[in-house]
């Protein structure tokens, strides 16, 4: 499961002709060969339940709302990333309150979840969708639950470090450090990208810094007391 | 009219053209702005998914900051600080935990929020304080014949902006009508640019750009007036990805403040203008010349 | 340690109620504990207090252990005092000797600690003991009933309740604020489940309203004020100027033949704008009363509603002799006296604009489910055409269900009747146009005799059903075959995956919600409303037609979303309701007067404090007096008695201090 | 037989009920005619001893004024509460605890502080304040204790009537005696005045009108008083309507609203309760920030409302509790 | 007597005395107990026609007989099933709740709230809501304040009767 979740490199993605990347993720029969029929249970035991997942996920601030979700489905088709996601939103939300605590930080939507806010203000229930997707995220990070070198929970490491250190990003050094750690190959493929920033004065390394840097530590460090006691 | 101003990182990085565009339009209309002291990273989409609370705290320190500077109200203008910055608010209000960890956090570094200070989006303070009427008397050159397609984003208008809607958004709309642009029907004016996917899942991410790019082109917009840094920067700095996978989609994506400065007549050096890939070559017609002539 | 009297003999009788007091409030322990408190005779725990045996109990004690007061808890007064009291008068004891304990409602069904409900239980039957030691024999005042009512609504709900007390032989004042009796059901093409023809079921009931000799029909008419009691109540109805003589015009409808504008022009609120009707116009054709009207913001012999005599008057012309025309025609005001009221006044549908992301009023071939009534019934604006705005025939509609119901952003209720009538609309749609048709739903509820097996059918029939709630109906193209048409894009929530579906029409599913001007119909006549809006029933289950003002009842959808069936049905049990009152020929009050006692000294402070006037001030004795047949009860003279010389039956100053004391005595 | 005896005692008031003894004019002579005044300290000289020698029920009736302040005050009531008959609770003080028990608004220590250090005109350095016991020349003499509570006459010591005004009028006094004397004993309990409120035989009844809304209080000071008009009539708060009457309306006769001192009928537990709901109810605003402007000429509810018998009314004094907490048991 | 010793907090709950008017906050009490709503068993509900005769004597009575706070529970304005019973009991709130302060009664014991019939949930939230601020607020216990005060007097009682202690001491001013 997790090792589905790495990305095509950038550069594979021009060959594809528009109309299917219309249409992603939707495998028909011939169009890809499945090789080998493999039988996998898809069912699952109260066992593979963590208990009270759901409950410790509806007491953080902002998700309380999660029990009075009806599974209409308005967050998935509201969602503009739900095409690409292996579980849909409404689907993330249902395995999150029935306890599958293993599917849904293994699931690929959490990551998708770009934080457009959409689902929040359109569900019926006044759920609020994004907040508990953040929350999800920061319990993979936690259990450490994705794969090496996915880029998105390292861009949100590396961006925290950041903060943490300068109190500011800057943006091209965080963008560089990211593809160092994830894939050269997609480093290589955004040359073009680099160049016109350079071309266009956007392209700075000049690290932005505030000048109580150590407050943004000492803050945190408060936090993190405060949880620890 | 005097506001604390949060660039935030993006506006002194990738998004300066928004800030080289927004300081000159605001001082022409008269709005003072005074960057806040020592500001820090708002906490952001990036962050809130590494820790919700810290996020808040970060954007704690910014909120007290902006209340010491005695300016009571503080103007930001990237989508995202402008949401963080809201929504740590809101925690600050709703939940007396968050409160207390941001009390104290704060009380570590010598600050201190009293949960006051507004969090305002110059397209809130230009049609609320400054006033279209105030805006259409510096229309030196009104921008006759360019089609605008408005692109909100969606942080702004969602879920915490309460001065305009968050479905059908109109503020910019207005303003560009009274900057002398005509609208494009635009029903993608809220939808996602993607975000940081176009960088970290770039198929998924860059395909948001194309639907958005496609349908303001196929609508025959000259330009996308947007609000954002991220949104900006999407809208415009795949073009290479996009052009070899989608075709020729390209629509030049602007800063609204670099349509409000053309319209006021400053230069384009003023305005940043020469800070975008996909450029934008469109001009106001002098007052005098009889027919507009599109770039 | 409290005194009380000698020869108070006080029974007391803690009620199981099954397990729903018994599971939350040691009744035994109760029972032991208030049977040592002074006064006490007798006390007891039994299984259901309100049982017959439990009622004989209580009158088997009396006599035999002479009791002189009873107190009883178990659940709401509100629910079984009156019960307990007529237990009480049956076992020869004034019924006023009784006082009840909530220990239920207030009690046992709202708290989770058994120890501590049970300690709330003795506290709340410790001051009702004290309490009952103060009481004093009352008798119960009669006021006779009169025998009119009054129907405010002329909806299918009205018209039923209406018709059942007429031929009941009840005289009936039927209120209706439109132009035509009818209501909703008046513009619905068909009815489910069975598909009879709504006009073909309504038009003979409405037309004998029209011509029932036991009901007086005002159309475009309103209730604007109501004042009295239950069997006595005084009802102002404003009739609005139709700007015709009723008892003159035939509805032959010559006048709108010969209107000086040729052709219908003007929006027709009867089919929902999609028609054209004229100033002078008759809402549709089988409207009862068959009576004209004009409509002075149109009519060119009006400017903006004031006459200005500028017209050729063709009308005039045409209606000749029978002169019913009369352009100066007022407003008026009648005041009738009736003895009960029926309040029917329905629903308003949900405003679709509100849900912005469905599109309504942006995209023409976006259409309320009402509006598709109008297209698909034979004699609405197309003659049952299903023609889009734009002139096309769909090949491909798409029903959303829910829009404006369970929602918490607009209303939060199921509006009972959209999946059915949704299903309705996509049988008639396919029958017109055999277009494809999918059914957008979050839940099918079809809870009804054939309703169930009318989804069947449709399912038969080729329907397509995608549960999932729509994100958004847009206008954006991905494909080809999405140019140029409406996109709904929708997870199929059963499949597991977005899809993006092309259709040429949209049917939004509109809810039900409370009319416009419910809150000020509730003031009207003194009812309640729930959080939603609809009116408040009495009780859910045991009085759904009674209000909390006896002599008032509602029926239909004023009081929540619900069907034809059960519309009918609501509407005959409140017209059966105000029958037992009219039969019965009078009605009990309540003895909870105020009275004023000798040494008032005449200060007239409290004569301004009473909405009634029932208290004046006396010349010759120099001090206040109250009228009890004006008085209500409600206390607030007494409580604001300076000197204490008004007291109030029922809740003597006495009474309510031993209360106080007595819940706080542990 | 010899007469009745008859004794007079003075706790905290202010003497005024003394001065109606003495009002009682050329009639006192008809009541020491009938009587033998064994104790009355304003007037003769007797000794605390004297009483203490006296028989117990040796005196027929007690009329004692004053409100209940000190411990010397309690030991006096006791002991004549055991050596009378009638214990008899003459004027406000006695009956209510009157203007002293406005003193219940304060804590003891912040009276003796307020007096003894902080109010202008005292000069005392040293903070000396009363002291219970001191020593002089191997003598012990003590002084009373202040009380923490001010009370009424039966918040000590049983009373069997009362005798209610500020001062009692000489009739009602008057009337009392000879009642008691003619062995026409009142029910134990009794208030002997009558149980209808002042304003049955207040002049300025009749124009009150019976459609009375308040649109502001008005304190005596900042209005012309009409001299024949209801002073409630005038938006002046007048205690009348929730004071039992009696007094012959002697105040507003003189022009000046009535301020309670005969205190609430039979029928009412706290005066100031009844005549608060009287006038609130009445007033003409609908919404709080109106109502409370109207209520902006009642700046001191209690002193208005209970200027005579706070230590009677339900709740006594001020609770003590800085932030209401149970104050530690003994 | 228990009801002079303070009650120890740890095992203190507050008790609150409501008075409902019988058409909107009782009915709304009882819908949220047929809605199986759960809140703190603090209340005790004390029925009056309309909240217009809730005299501000019981609400004092109430406090006296140990209550920690009182809840007064009424129709929304312009919803009075007596037209107007409820803007009367506001306006004796407003002076009720200075009075009480003045007299050291802190201003959260003292509540009025419009409930209607249908705010089932709303009786629950309040009631929650007050049994926590009261609870922060601690015991009023004037009962108890009652009781201490009088021990002043008690104690008087016992010497009076025992004239020779009195007379051990020295003597006191009679005459003044």
């Amino acid at each position: 499961m997790v090792k589905s979740m790495t990305t095509p490199p950038a550069t594979k993605k021009a060959t594809v002709p528009t109309r299917s990347s219309d249409r992603p993720n939707v495998q028909r029969p011939g169009e890809e060969s499945v090789p080998i029929m493999k039988m996998r249970p898809t069912i699952k035991y109260e066992a593979d339940r963590v208990r009270g997942f759901g409950r410790e996920i509806m007491s953080v601030p902002g998700c309380e709302q999660l029990q009075s979700c009806i599974q209409c489905g308005t967050c998935s088709g509201v969602c503009p990333l739900s095409i690409y996601m292996d579980h849909t939103p409404r689907q993330v939300m249902a395995l999150t309150r029935a306890d599958f605590k293993n599917e849904v930080l293994r699931s690929r939507t959490i990551w998708l979840c770009a934080s457009c806010y959409a689902c929040t203000v359109e569900c019926p229930q006044e759920i609020r969708i994004t907040d508990i997707m953040y929350e999800l995220k920061q319990r993979a990070i936690l259990e450490g639950i994705f794969p090496k070198r996915f880029p998105i929970p390292i861009l949100a490491y590396d961006f925290s470090e950041m903060v943490k250190k300068n109190g500011r990003i800057t943006e091209m050094i965080l963008v560089i450090k990211l593809f160092m750690k994830t894939s050269w190959l997609a480093a290589l493929g955004n040359w073009r990208l680099g160049i016109d920033l350079i071309k266009t004065g956007r392209f700075s390394l000049v690290t932005e810094k505030i000048k109580h840097h150590g407050d943004i530590a000492r803050m945190m460090d408060a936090v993190d007391d405060q949880k620890g006691s | 009219m005097k506001y604390s101003y949060f660039p935030g990182c993006s506006l002194k990085g990738l998004g300066r053209a928004y800030e080289e565009s927004l300081l000159p339009v605001m001082k022409h209309l008269g709005v003072e702005l005074q960057e806040l002291d020592d500001w820090n990273c708002c906490g952001a989409t990036a962050y809130m998914a590494v820790d919700e609370v810290k996020a808040c705290v970060l954007a704690a320190r910014n909120l007290a900051l902006a209340e010491k500077s005695g300016l009571n109200q503080v103007m930001a203008p990237c989508a995202a600080c402008y949401l963080v910055l809201n929504k740590a608010k809101h925690y600050f209000h709703d939940y007396p935990a968050m409160k207390a960890t941001m009390d104290r956090a704060l009380n570590a570094v010598g600050l201190h929020y009293s949960g006051d200070t507004p969090v305002r989006h110059p397209l809130d303070i230009l049609l609320n304080d400054v006033g279209l009427e105030a805006i259409k008397q510096k229309v030196e050159k009104p921008l006759k014949g360019l089609k605008v397609a408005t692109y909100y984003g969606c942080q702004i208008v969602r879920p915490y902006a309460t001065f305009d809607d968050q479905y059908n958004p109109t503020t910019m709309d207005r303003l560009m009508e009274a900057l002398g642009a005509t609208l494009v029907h635009y029903p993608l004016k809220t939808k996602c640019c993607g975000g940081s996917l176009t960088g970290t899942l770039p198929e998924a991410g860059i395909r948001l750009v194309y639907i958005l790019l496609n349908e303001a082109k196929k609508r025959g917009a000259d330009c996308i007036a947007t609000v954002c840094p991220l949104c900006q920067f999407n809208l415009d700095g795949y073009h290479s990805q996009l052009k070899a996978q989608y075709g020729d989609v390209l629509v030049p994506t602007v800063y609204f403040t670099q349509l409000m400065g053309l319209a006021f007549g400053l230069s384009d050096k003023e305005l940043g203008l020469n800070r975008a890939a996909v450029p934008f070559k469109w001009r106001p017609p002098l007052p005098a010349a009889a027919t507009p002539v599109p770039a | 340690m409290v005194s009380i009297k000698q020869d108070i003999r006080i029974g007391f009788y803690v009620c199981h109620c099954g397990h729903n007091i018994a599971s939350m409030v040691d009744c035994p322990e109760v029972a032991s504990y208030v049977e040592k408190l002074p006064g006490v005779v007798l006390s007891r725990d039994y299984k259901y207090m309100c049982s017959d045996p439990g009622q004989e109990l209580i009158q088997k004690d009396i006599k035999e252990f002479d009791l002189n007061r009873v107190v009883v808890a178990s659940c709401s007064p509100l629910l079984h005092e009156h019960t307990f009291r007529t237990a009480v008068a049956a076992g020869g004891l004034n019924p006023f000797f009784f006082h009840m304990v909530n220990i239920r409602e207030h009690d046992s069904w709202v708290h989770t600690d058994r120890k501590e409900a049970t300690a709330k239980a003795k506290a709340l039957a410790r001051a009702a003991i004290r309490r009952v030691a103060h009481h004093k024999a009352l008798e119960v005042k009669q006021v006779p009933v009169n025998p009119d009512v009054l129907v405010v609504g002329g909806g299918i709900a009205g018209i039923h309740a209406a018709l059942t007390l007429a031929n009941a032989g009840k005289k009936v004042y039927l209120v209706e604020r439109e132009p035509s009796i009818g209501g909703h059901m008046a513009k619905f093409d068909k009815t489910f489940p069975t598909l009879d023809c709504a006009a073909c079921i309504l038009t003979p009931k409405m037309s004998s309203v029209g011509a029932h000799e036991n009901i007086t029909l005002w159309s475009y008419s309103e209730v604007v004020k109501m004042d009295g009691y239950v069997g006595n109540y005084t009802v102002m109805v404003k009739r609005k100027a139709r700007f015709i003589n009723e008892d003159l015009c035939t509805g032959c409808q010559e006048c709108v033949a010969n209107c000086i504008y040729k052709e219908p022009k003007f929006t027709d609120e009867f089919n929902e704008g999609l028609g054209k009707r004229k100033p002078v116009y008759i809402p549709f054709p089988q409207a009862t009363p068959q009576v004209v009207l004009i409509d002075p913001d149109v009519c060119l012999n009006f400017k903006r509603g004031v006459l200005t005599d500028k017209c050729k008057k063709t009308c005039v012309e045409a209606c000749g002799d029978r002169k019913a025309i009369d352009f100066k025609q007022k407003e008026q005001f009648t005041e009738i006296k009736v003895g009960t009221i029926i309040v029917a006044t329905g629903f308003q549908t949900f405003d679709a604009k509100r849900v912005l992301p469905y599109g309504y009023g942006v995209y023409p071939n976006v259409y309320t489910a009402m509006e598709v009534e109008r297209l698909v019934n034979a004699s609405g604006p197309t003659s049952g055409e299903v023609i889009l705005r734009d002139g096309r025939q769909p090949k491909a509609i798409g029903i959303i269900h829910c829009v404006g119901s369970r929602d918490k952003k607009t209303n939060r209720w199921c509006s009972r009747v959209c999946c059915m009538y949704s299903m309705k609309l996509a049988h008639l749609l396919k029958e017109h146009t055999g277009a494809e048709i999918y059914n957008f739903y979050i839940d099918i509820r079809a809870p009804g005799k054939g309703y169930e097996e009318f989804y069947d059918k449709l399912n038969e029939e080729g329907v397509h059903f995608v549960r999932g709630r729509v994100g958004e109906v847009t206008d954006w193209g991905m494909t080809p075959e999405e140019e140029g048409k409406l996109v709904i894009r929708v997870e199929d929530t059963l499949a597991g995956f977005v899809r993006r579906i092309p259709v040429d029409m949209v049917v939004l599913a509109t809810g039900l919600e409370p009319q416009a001007d419910a809150q000020d119909v509730r003031r009207l006549f003194n009812m309640s409303c729930g959080t939603e809006g609809f009116f408040l029933e009495r009780h859910p289950k045991l009085a759904p037609v009674n209000t909390f003002t006896d002599g008032i009842f509602i029926a239909g959808c004023c009081q929540g979303p619900r069907d034809i069936p059960d519309t009918v049905a609501q509407a005959g049990a409140a017209a059966a309701e105000a029958m037992v009152l009219i039969d019965k020929g009078h009605v009990e009050q309540e003895p909870n007067t105020a009275y004023v006692l000798p040494d008032c000294c005449g200060c007239k402070s409290c004569l301004p404090l009473c909405p009634y006037t029932a208290i004046t001030f006396d010349e010759a004795t120099k001090k206040a007096v109250i009228n009890e047949a004006l008085c209500k009860g409600c206390g607030t003279c007494v409580s604001s008695c300076p000197s204490g010389s008004i007291a109030q039956n029922l809740f003597e100053d006495e009474e309510v201090f031993s209360e106080i004391e007595g819940v706080l005595a542990d | 037989m010899s007469k009745p005896k008859v004794a007079f005692y003075w706790c905290a008031s202010c003497g005024g009920c003394e001065e109606t003894v003495v009002d009682l004019a050329e009639d006192i002579l008809g009541v020491v005619e009938k009587v033998d005044i064994v104790l009355w300290p304003v007037a003769m000289d007797f000794k605390y001893k004297d009483v203490q020698a006296m028989a117990d029920k040796s005196i027929f009736a007690t009329l004692l004024n004053g409100a209940i302040r000190s411990s010397e005050q309690e030991e006096m009531a006791g002991l004549l509460r055991r050596k009378s008959q009638y214990l008899i609770a003459y004027g406000s003080c006695a009956h209510l605890g009157g203007i002293p028990s406005l003193a219940n608004q304060f804590e003891r220590e912040q009276i003796l502080k307020f007096n003894y250090e902080d109010a202008p005109t005292v000069v005392n350095e040293a903070k000396v304040r009363p002291q219970l016991k001191f020593e002089e020349n191997g003598r012990h003499p003590h002084l009373p204790e202040l009380r923490n509570v001010v009370r009424s006459l039966d918040q000590v010591v049983d009373v069997d009537f009362y005798i209610p005004g500020c001062p009692p009028t000489p009739n009602l006094t008057k009337a009392a005696f000879a009642a008691l004397l003619s062995g026409q004993i009142p029910p134990k309990g009794a208030v002997l005045a009558p149980d209808t409120a002042l304003c049955e035989e207040c002049s300025r009844k009749a124009s009150k009108p019976s459609d009375i809304a308040f649109t502001e209080f008005k304190r005596t000071h900042q209005k012309l008083l009409d001299p024949a008009k209801c002073f409630l009539a005038q938006g002046v708060v007048c205690m009348g309507p929730a004071t039992r009457s009696g007094c012959g309306a002697q105040c507003t006769e003189g022009n000046m609203p009535c301020t309670g001192c005969f205190g609430p009928t039979s029928r009412v537990r706290d005066q100031g309760a009844k005549i608060l709901s009287s006038l609130c109810a009445n007033i003409e605003a609908k919404d709080e920030a109106g109502i409370n402007q109207v209520l902006e000429g009642i700046p001191d509810p209690v002193g208005t409302f209970y200027r005579y018998g706070l230590a009677k009314s339900l709740l006594r004094r001020k609770v003590n509790l800085s932030a209401n907490r149970v104050p530690s048991s003994k | 007597m228990s009801e002079l010793t303070p009650p120890s907090p740890a095992a203190w709950t507050p008790r609150i005395i409501a008075f409902f008017c019988n058409w909107c906050t009782y009915t709304a009490a009882d819908l949220a107990g047929v809605s199986r709503l759960k809140y703190a068993s603090t209340t005790r509900v004390i029925r009056l026609m309309c909240s217009g005769r809730v005299d501000p004597q019981f609400i004092l009575d109430a406090f006296r007989q140990g209550a920690d706070g009182v809840l007064i529970g009424g129709c929304h304005p312009g919803d009075c099933h007596y037209v107007e019973g409820n803007y009367k009991m506001l306006r004796r709130f407003q002076l009720l709740k200075r009075l009480l302060k003045d007299l050291g009664i802190a201003e959260q014991r003292v509540r009025l709230e419009w409930i209607s019939a249908a705010e089932g949930e709303r009786v629950k939230t309040v009631v929650n809501e007050m049994t926590a601020q009261i609870k922060a607020l601690g015991p009023l216990g004037m009962p108890q304040a009652f009781a201490t005060w009088d021990q002043e007097v008690s104690e008087l009682a016992r010497r009076t009767g025992d004239a020779g202690e009195v007379e051990s001491q020295e003597p006191v001013a009679a005459a003044k």
